[in-house]
């Protein structure tokens, strides 16, 4: 495998990170100047990014090292066919959330916007971070920069129950991550003396070199409850508690960054640092696959009872996250390729649902599952495109999301799980239950006479949300549709990390 | 408090008898204080400063630093005593 | 000049302090320029010291020009030159800081005495880190403790209660310490460091060794506020004015832990330190108690000065966990720790100091929309409350790194779950603090006229951001740092 | 008779430790400050006994000045054991001085309380700082 | 209460002893070569003599022979007086506090130096001590009272009035 | 020195310390300290160090005594213990 060394990921990174001193310094001189900015940096990374792309799906890797700080403890950067997965995801849904946020704010004329946009780019600049990161201190690091960085972004409306729930998210996040996953990474490097990834998985050689079982095994436990992000259960409440933050905010958070940080960082700790045959060897893979298909069924049942729209999102994210996990836990090349395909999948259904959720918010006030009957014809994009968000969600074939459970049940049944497969089945059908109703009701059920809503709009004719809204969700449920049609580019890269990381079967 | 203090005054006490027993006996000439450093001092201080009184000698220039810290320490505390006890025009 | 700059950095603070006062009594202007002047001409000579240290090995300076065991030697090493470096940083930083504020804090005519004093603590402080001789080592500690008391009797009007009892102790430190030279002189006959270090090892079974060591160690303790000894320092701290505080907060428990150091390492040798006595498990046991401790107690604070106090007590735990350990991740963890910390807490003190400058007070409930008034000073302070929690990038997490993978080494799980429970705690103290300045909204309800940016002076702010960012360019500098200074101090045999 | 001579042989220690418990003890457990600087003037006072105490030798040595004789003898004439041991003299005139200032600086601070709270008795200040907090 | 007959007589006495005590405190500094003494307890004889006259006369009366000012400004010179042999030592090319190399601009030979370094450095020693612990006392007494705001302490009492504050 | 004094002297110095730490009247306490810093001071002119035994004169028995009670009359002579 051939090896570039490139400033591009720097250049990735800084593109934000410059963008946030812009936005901090003119922020208050001018709105316009201040998104143009966030929607200038947006673009240009995604070139930058995209500019990566045909050296990596050559099978180039390219490296570069910022900084040795001291033995152990390197800066570096390493994109490799997973990295820039995650990263072209992270960076396409950024320019369509500035946009969606752009509108978002506005309409609803929110206050410090200025500290709003900084951390929503040091947040993705974080993000690329983890993405790119070739060992896990640099993981680590950008790990926690986006938690200290979207904490001011869940509090921003620092109402008691926004910094009620920030604190609950900051004090999950960092908790687990100072008390578990820093403990798993000085234990890692205490066992083998580096932090760098591999392809084969870092700790590969560890038992062969008289590490005992014991250890591996408490290491690979601390790294599952360390990244929290991933929100397995138990450790998922902080992000039902994240709620209370802005929609876009939401959408950021449960899409792309936050919790899809947590379920990449998961995917390279189960294959990077501790590699398939390893975790085959001792087993931990099954034991995993067997946590998240808990989590799965779990948080499905617990979304079925929800009221609040954006908590029952929570929740299907909380077990959708758990299908990456599951996959990749099952250890077999489609399960990996599967698990892989659905960050993506998922992030472009749920990105929609959160984005309708959103406009729903703006255009009509409503958070309440039980509000929105017959809302689909005041908002019909809005309410299409939570539609085929939702189907992708359950995993119909037209859509997206049916790839990766498709995948995944393969690789079920390559590992002889049987009960995987009912998990699945369950699942979707559970998905089904939870999201149905709501495009049911919103469509076919008459609007309930709202009385403190009588400010005299005719209620004939369209209520959307602004255009700059609407247009961002219809685009991702688009991408949902299209993901199906031609996942190509998504499906190569997957297939690149399983030839890597198994080894060329 | 008093307990504690009773407790740590024990120790220290039990402590100091402890060692006490493998001290040199007291006048020993040959003791290591008696032989190792200061047999210098007395054989050589006319030679080298012409200072009959050893201890002054010591003191201000064998080990005149120490003194030059004595000094300051005394310094020290009269700025101090003046900056504490003066009444300024506010109290 | 080069070979002079052990002596003269400093003779230079003392006799710029001599002359501070006749000085002030002409112009009292003139005070604060001269102070300056002195704390920068002693970075300049730690610089040049540290270079030639670097360059051209170990100092030995002798005193009056006597060879070293009958006269006093300045015997400058890496460890050394590395702590003199961080206390003429840190005295030249909050000498700057220090106008404004003593100018609010003090009455008038204190103010001569204030710098006078202020030099002679710093020159105590050096005086500690070069010497070479145990008992000029207790001069100097004397000359750093007295000042220390005073500067810390002039705080608020709770000061003289915290400075008696603070005075108490720290005799009772210094006493055990002079007794811990005794013993050493009774059986050695010398007070030379390098001389002892010679000639103890033979004398490692007598019971007065033990007893020295033990009498050092205490007496050490009690100087650093090691738990359970640290009752002083809260309640000193806490009432002494900012500018005393921050200085003293971040060289005093340093500059002991030196000592602790020199004596457990240098005097001793490690494997008797560690080995003929429990002192891993003793010191390293106490450590932990005092990281838990410190902890629990900040997070049960109400004012910001004693809730950093309380974790300063913690982070003295970390830094005699990392000696206890006995390995050397664990004491370059300790010694790059000392560094860290000493810039954390003069940082998180000068701000307290800036805050408590605007607002008058510094009750955690109360502060409000601080974020606004004041952003550059908040935005430092969550730099340095972040550094303190230990996330990287910042300098904070490099040391508890080390001090982690010593632990590891060592085998000592618990205080590996210590060290990172300890850190959950700060974290949550500091976020609590985080959260009330910033986002609580203010209560008496006038919130929609958004505060004015209402920022301390320039000669405030300055050292504030400076002390702040080198937290930042210290962490990515960690590496070198302990290539070029912190792996030579490690003792051998680790 | 070992111990005996063991005691006797020792007896400037056996009173320093005394002295030393005498002064610690008040330090610590002395409610009235004080007494609390008496009880420190007086274990400094004991730790200076002990250095002086290592000082001393046997066998004819005097005080550490320079007889006339010695010195009509010529310098070179001078040795050892003749004269007492100088150096904890010296030691323990430093340390004397740093007793002082360090009594100096307690009782100014000592003075500044008595300001304050009009007594020296610790339990009698704590309540008085007890009911300022109420 | 002291009565004025008493106080007549000590009066006398200390008028008598106040110059023999600072004649012996001088002695004391000067030959401390050669016997007991030196610096440091010459300066504490000088300061306790100064002492005796507070107690005789009072603090006024006192402070007259040597103001406040006068006397911080003593004590800083004595301090710097050591660490000015000491500096002058490294001007003239030696190390911090080498007396040998003052015999540069003293006409004598190099041990003799050393003699001349410790007799300077003892007249600081002496001058700073003497200062130091008149200060400390000074405002111990005084309360830390300002000159002209002892107006209550009256001439014939001095420190021992306030016994009867008690 | 004869031994016999030398005790006389140690112990008289032990009782003095001990009085002066329970006598409930702080200026007595101040004097005895003074009578202790004295008898001190004759231990060692025994013990031969007189540089010593002459610094303690002047400062432990004279210029703290006065400093001690120079303070003691401008706070109160009372104490509990």
């Amino acid at each position: 495998m051939e090896t570039i060394t490139s400033i591009t990921p720097i250049i990735i990174i800084s593109t934000s990170l410059v963008a946030t001193f812009l936005i901090f310094f003119t922020g208050d001189m001018s709105k316009n100047l201040r998104e143009a900015w966030t929607i200038l940096a947006a673009i240009i990374k995604f070139g930058f990014v995209m500019s990566m792309l045909p050296l990596i799906l050559e099978g180039k890797i390219i490296e570069y090292t910022v900084i040795s700080i001291v033995p152990g403890l390197t800066i570096q950067f390493k994109v490799d066919a997973l990295g820039i997965f995650f990263a072209i995801l992270a960076s396409f849904l950024w320019i369509i959330t500035s946009f969606y946020s752009i509108g978002y704010m506005r309409s609803l004329n929110e206050h410090a916007q200025t500290r709003y946009f900084c951390c929503f780019a040091i947040a993705l600049s974080a993000t690329m971070g983890v993405a790119m990161s070739g060992n896990m201190f640099t993981t680590f690091l950008f790990y926690e920069i986006i938690t200290l960085c979207t904490y001011p972004l869940v509090a921003h409306k620092e109402t008691p129950e926004a910094l009620q729930g920030a604190r609950r998210y900051i004090a999950y996040l960092l908790g687990t991550s100072i008390a578990f996953q820093l403990t798993a990474v000085f234990l890692t490097y205490s066992a083998v003396g580096t932090l760098d990834f591999s392809d084969k998985g870092l700790l590969n050689n560890a038992r062969a070199a008289g590490i005992s079982d014991l250890f591996l095994t408490i290491t690979f436990v601390l790294y599952m409850a360390g990244i929290t992000k991933a929100a397995l259960m138990p450790f998922h409440s902080w992000l039902p508690a994240a709620m209370v933050a802005p929609t876009p905010v939401s959408a950021l958070l449960h899409a792309v960054a936050v919790v899809k940080t947590g379920v990449f960082v998961v995917v390279k700790v189960v294959l990077h640092v501790f590699g398939v045959n390893l975790l085959t060897e001792l087993g931990l893979g099954t034991a995993l696959a067997y946590v998240a298909s808990f989590t799965i069924i779990v948080a499905s049942v617990i979304a079925l009872k929800q009221n609040n729209l954006k908590a029952r999102l929570a929740y299907s994210t909380v077990s959708q996250l758990s299908y990456v996990i599951l996959g990749v836990a099952l250890l077999t090349p489609s399960a990996i390729a599967g698990s892989i395909m659905h960050i993506v999948l998922h992030a472009f259904g749920k990105i929609t649902l959160f984005f309708t959720a959103g406009a729903i918010y703006v255009a009509a006030h409503k958070t309440e599952i039980s509000q929105l009957d017959g809302i689909g014809k005041k908002m019909p994009f809005t309410m299409a495109a939570f539609t085929l968000g939702s189907l992708s969600m359950i995993g119909i074939p037209p859509l997206g999301g049916f790839l990766s459970k498709w995948y995944i049940g393969i690789g079920a049944l390559e590992a002889h799980q049987l009960p995987i497969i009912a998990v699945l089945v369950g699942s979707t059908i559970l998905n089904a239950c939870y999201f149905l109703p709501i495009v049911y009701a919103a469509f076919f059920k008459e609007a309930k006479h709202d009385e403190h809503h009588g400010h005299g709009h005719s209620r004939h004719g369209f209520e959307e949300a602004p255009a700059i809204m609407v247009i961002p969700l219809v685009l991702t449920a688009i991408g949902a549709v299209a993901l199906f049609i031609a996942p190509s580019i998504f499906l190569d890269l997957a297939r690149l990390v399983v030839t890597s990381v198994t080894g060329g079967n | 408090m008093k307990i504690i203090a009773f407790f740590a005054t024990f120790i220290t006490g039990f402590l100091l008898i402890y060692a006490t027993v493998d001290m040199p006996d007291w006048g020993d000439p040959n003791s290591p204080p008696n032989a190792h450093v200061s047999p210098r001092y007395i054989e050589k201080v006319i030679l080298e400063t012409a200072t009959p009184n050893i201890v002054t000698a010591v003191l201000a220039d064998y080990r005149g630093y120490d003194t030059f810290g004595e000094s300051v320490v005394i310094f020290t505390a009269g700025i101090i005593c003046l900056m504490l006890l003066r009444r300024t025009s506010d109290d | 000049m080069k070979e002079q700059a052990p002596a003269l950095i400093i003779a230079i603070p003392l006799l710029i302090s001599f002359i501070n006062i006749p000085v002030g009594l002409l112009r009292r202007s003139l005070c604060y320029p001269l102070t300056i002047i002195a704390t920068f001409s002693c970075l300049y000579l730690s610089f040049i010291i540290a270079d030639t240290v670097i360059n051209s090995g170990n100092i030995s300076y002798r005193l009056g020009g006597w060879e070293p065991p009958w006269g006093i030697e300045y015997a400058i090493d890496h460890l050394n030159a590395y702590m003199l470096i961080i206390v003429s940083l840190v005295s030249f930083v909050v000498s700057v800081y220090s106008k404004k504020s003593i100018e609010k804090e003090l009455a008038r005519e204190k103010i001569i005495y204030f710098y006078t004093i202020y030099l002679l603590l710093v020159a105590g402080l050096l005086g500690i880190l070069a010497t070479g001789d145990l008992f000029n080592l207790f001069v100097f500690l004397e000359i750093a403790s007295l000042a220390g008391y005073a500067l810390v009797a002039i705080g608020d009007k709770r000061a003289p209660l915290a400075t008696f009892n603070y005075i108490i102790m720290g005799t009772i430190g210094a006493c055990f310490y002079l007794l811990g030279v005794g013993y050493l002189y009774i059986v050695t006959g010398s007070l030379n460091i390098a001389d002892l270090t010679k000639l103890l090892p033979p004398l490692y079974h007598s019971r007065v060794v033990l007893v020295a060591f033990a009498f050092f160690i205490v007496g050490v303790a009690i100087k650093i506020a090691l738990f359970p000894l640290h009752t002083w320092l809260p309640d000193a701290y806490t009432h002494a004015p900012s500018t005393v505080s921050a200085f003293v907060a971040a060289t005093m428990t340093k500059v002991g832990a030196y000592a602790m150091i020199r004596i457990m390492f240098t005097v001793f040798e490690p494997s008797f330190s560690l080995e003929t006595l429990p002192t891993t498990e003793i010191l390293g046991w106490v450590a932990s108690a005092a990281m838990m401790f410190g902890c629990i107690m900040a997070l049960a604070q109400n004012d910001l000065k004693r809730m950093l106090a309380y974790i300063l007590v913690a982070e003295v735990g970390y830094i005699v966990m990392g000696v206890s350990v006995g390995n050397r991740e664990g004491f370059t963890g300790s010694v790059l720790h000392i560094l860290n910390d000493s810039f954390m807490m003069v940082s998180l003190f000068l701000i307290t100091g800036a805050i408590m400058y605007k607002e008058g007070h510094r009750n955690i409930n109360n502060l409000f929309s601080l974020h606004k008034k004041m952003p550059i000073t908040m935005g430092c302070f969550i730099i340095a409350a972040i550094s303190m929690v230990g996330v990287p990038p910042t300098a904070g997490f490099f040391s508890k790194w080390y001090l982690i993978l010593g632990a590891i080494d060592a085998q000592k799980w618990f205080f590996v779950a210590f060290l990172l429970l300890s850190s959950l705690m700060v974290a949550v103290a500091f976020f609590r603090i985080i959260q009330s300045t910033f986002f609580k909204p203010s209560e008496n309800h006038n919130a929609h006229e958004e505060p004015l940016r209402d920022e301390v002076p320039f000669s405030m702010l300055l050292p504030i951001v400076v002390i702040t960012v080198s937290l930042l360019i210290i962490g990515f500098l960690s590496g070198q740092i302990i290539d070029s200074l912190i792996q030579h101090t490690v003792p051998k045999g680790f | 008779m070992d111990t005996m001579d063991f005691i006797i042989g020792k007896y400037n220690y056996w009173i320093y430790i005394v002295l030393m418990m005498i002064g610690f003890y008040a330090m610590i457990a002395k409610n009235n400050f004080a007494k609390k600087i008496v009880g420190m003037n007086i274990f400094q006072t004991a730790i200076i006994l002990f250095f002086i105490s290592t000082a001393s030798k046997t066998g004819g040595a005097t005080i550490p000045i320079i007889k006339s004789e010695h010195l009509a003898a010529g310098a070179q004439a001078i040795t050892a054991p003749q004269y007492l041991n100088p150096l904890p003299h010296v030691l323990m005139l430093t340390a004397i001085v740093v007793m002082v200032s360090t009594f100096g600086v307690a009782l100014a601070v000592l003075m500044m309380l008595y300001r304050k709270y009009r007594t020296l008795e610790e339990d009698e200040i704590m309540a008085i700082l007890k009911m300022e907090k109420d | 209460m002291i009565n004025r007959y008493e106080n007549v007589v000590i009066e006398t006495v200390s008028r008598l002893l106040v110059p023999a005590l600072q004649l012996f405190g001088l002695y004391v500094i000067a030959h401390g070569h050669g016997s007991p003494g030196g610096g440091f307890q010459g300066g504490c004889i000088l300061a306790a003599s100064f002492i005796l006259m507070v107690i005789a006369y009072d603090i006024r009366v006192a402070k007259s022979h040597m103001s406040e000012n006068l006397n911080t400004i003593l004590c800083c010179l004595g301090v710097f007086i050591y660490g000015g042999i000491g500096l002058l030592c490294v001007i003239l090319g030696g190390n911090f506090l080498d007396y040998s190399v003052l015999h540069k601009i003293l006409p004598v030979d190099p041990v003799k130096a050393r003699y001349m370094g410790i007799l300077g450095v003892e007249i600081g020693v002496g001058m700073a001590v003497m200062a130091v612990m008149i200060s400390i006392f000074l405002n111990i007494a005084s309360r830390g009272e300002h000159e002209g705001h002892e107006n209550s302490v009256s001439v014939s009492a001095g420190v021992s009035d306030r016994r009867n504050n008690e | 020195m004869i031994w016999q004094l030398d005790i006389l002297i140690l112990l008289i110095v032990v009782i003095c310390a001990i009085a002066s730490i329970t006598v409930k009247d702080i200026l007595s306490s101040a004097l005895l300290l003074g009578a202790y810093s004295f008898l001190m001071c004759l231990l060692w002119t025994g013990m031969g160090a007189v540089d010593v035994a002459f610094t303690e004169a002047a400062v432990g028995a004279g210029i703290s005594t006065a400093f001690f009670i120079g303070a003691v009359f401008h706070m109160t002579r009372r104490t509990k213990d």
